[in-house]
């Protein structure tokens, strides 16, 4: 599976309530419904190894105890054709899902080297109850 | 041009209160600001008493007097990307980042929140006219040195060979 | 008019609710209101080799039965810079607007080949009432 | 500060309503809750000959009475690698942000000269309360 990424829950303008909770990188549903979930994660280049990644990938996945297999909720892909500076690409994702109590949601990305983690207002990630 | 109608001004409550005090939404009344690095845990009871203010936790700032129930976030510098940190985010104050030695910043904005730091550029066989710093690339002679020959925007060492393979440039040092 | 998109409404993560019908290629206003509504589709080329389009667009349009034209509600258009290899490019729109009963929601795309239909979660569309 | 983006909120598809009000480029927050705020620009060049930007920001800023500086709640920033013809590129944001009665919500852009004003439903800028 690709690499999940962890998210700051309390600082800053990051919060969490109405019992949705933030454990082990996973948003944790706290009652079954429709939620609208929503993530942006800023990717950014290069990286020390030089190496240019051809694409950059970021998912939002749903972890089931009862199911031994994620199930991937919503993909964004793109293709980089920036030429070797400095390159930002920022991929939304948002819809609605129908999730049950104690669902887990997390963000899968193609490579973590490549997140802008620096600031929370290009990388976040949220979800609310419909 | 976008038209755009004056609306009905929201009812200012700040002008209200004295200076140094602001109005508290949720109290009805004003409060004294909560001092820099720090954020509203509680407000006043009432505008004589004080508001119980709490410090920024760590990683967290606030550079001005505020009435906030929180901090702001503090940046993180790229260590991925060649960044280096300036100074550390501290209560009162955000990161600040720069570029490591070896690389100047490429800003992408006017006010250049947002770099990437690239390599310096090496001058090898020139002479430094500029050397590369935190803010920009290093400049390179046009000319190759001494002991240093063209070929293409190249300044390659001059072979220690014999004279008849030896450049115009390294007739020195060859002879 | 630009192509429309043809959607699964029943099977995998798909789903609708509360009247919120689908039918011939348009989600159906079951009663007036402000929706958020939101559409992505990931384009991916090239298809055919030489065709190499220049940008990609999609656009969330509203029908009504009593008006004759459609109207465009929410628009992404990208110029594609990519040189020719594999390339995707996903759109995300969002927002919100005011609907009446029995308004159909449709996305047009600028080229239906281009689209990239293969998993549910790279090319989706929604809608809900607030 | 970046320069900010002024908007029409009355004609065409633009609305505002329960006391969201907009003013002097701003929308204004009537009661304390979580928004969902959102808004998409589209850049599009070139402008002027020669000036080719090599990236395109947008930032939804919060600015609130009792504090001298604005936050910035979300931003999307992306290299442009087009060759220099016409290009397009639009940016979506959108999360849940905590805000305050009296609050403003504003939208920066890194080129005023950049944006794509020419039509309702290529840039866009709203939020709903939760």
């Amino acid at each position: 599976h690709l690499p999940i990424l962890q998210w700051e829950d309390k600082r800053g303008l990051a919060f969490t309530k109405n019992n949705l909770s933030y454990s082990s990188s996973a948003l944790v549903i706290p009652v079954s419904g429709d939620y609208y979930v929503y993530a942006q994660v800023t990717f950014r280049g290069p990286v020390e190894s030089g190496h240019k990644p051809s694409s950059v990938t970021e998912i939002i996945t749903k972890v089931t105890d009862s199911y031994p297999e994620p199930t991937q909720l919503l993909m964004g892909t793109k293709t980089l054709s920036e030429n070797g500076n400095g390159w930002f690409q920022p991929i939304y994702l948002g819809a609605v899902v129908s999730l049950e109590v104690g669902d887990k949601l997390m963000v899968n990305v193609s490579d973590i080297k490549l997140v802008d983690y620096t600031k929370e207002h290009k990388t976040f990630f949220g979800a609310f109850l419909l | 041009q976008v038209l755009v109608q004056p609306l009905p001004r929201l009812r200012r409550h700040a002008s209200r209160c004295p200076a140094g005090m602001k109005w508290i939404e949720t109290a009805k009344h004003c409060c004294r600001q909560c001092p820099a690095g720090t954020f509203l845990y509680k407000p006043c009871t009432s505008p004589e008493n004080s508001s119980d203010c709490h410090t920024c936790p760590a990683g967290t700032f606030r550079t001005q007097p505020n009435i906030f129930r929180e901090c702001q976030a503090c940046y993180e510098c790229d260590q991925h990307a060649f960044q280096s940190v300036l100074s550390n985010c501290s209560a009162t104050s955000n990161i600040v980042c720069g570029c490591e030695p070896g690389y100047f910043r490429a800003c992408f904005d006017g006010q250049c929140n947002e770099f990437s730091c690239k390599k310096c550029q090496l001058c090898t066989g020139r002479l430094i006219q500029r050397p590369c710093s935190d803010t920009q690339d290093a400049l390179c002679d046009s000319s190759c040195k001494p002991d240093f020959y063209r070929e293409g925007d190249e300044c390659r060492p001059c072979p220690k060979s014999t004279l008849d393979t030896c450049g115009k440039e390294c007739q020195q040092v060859c002879s």
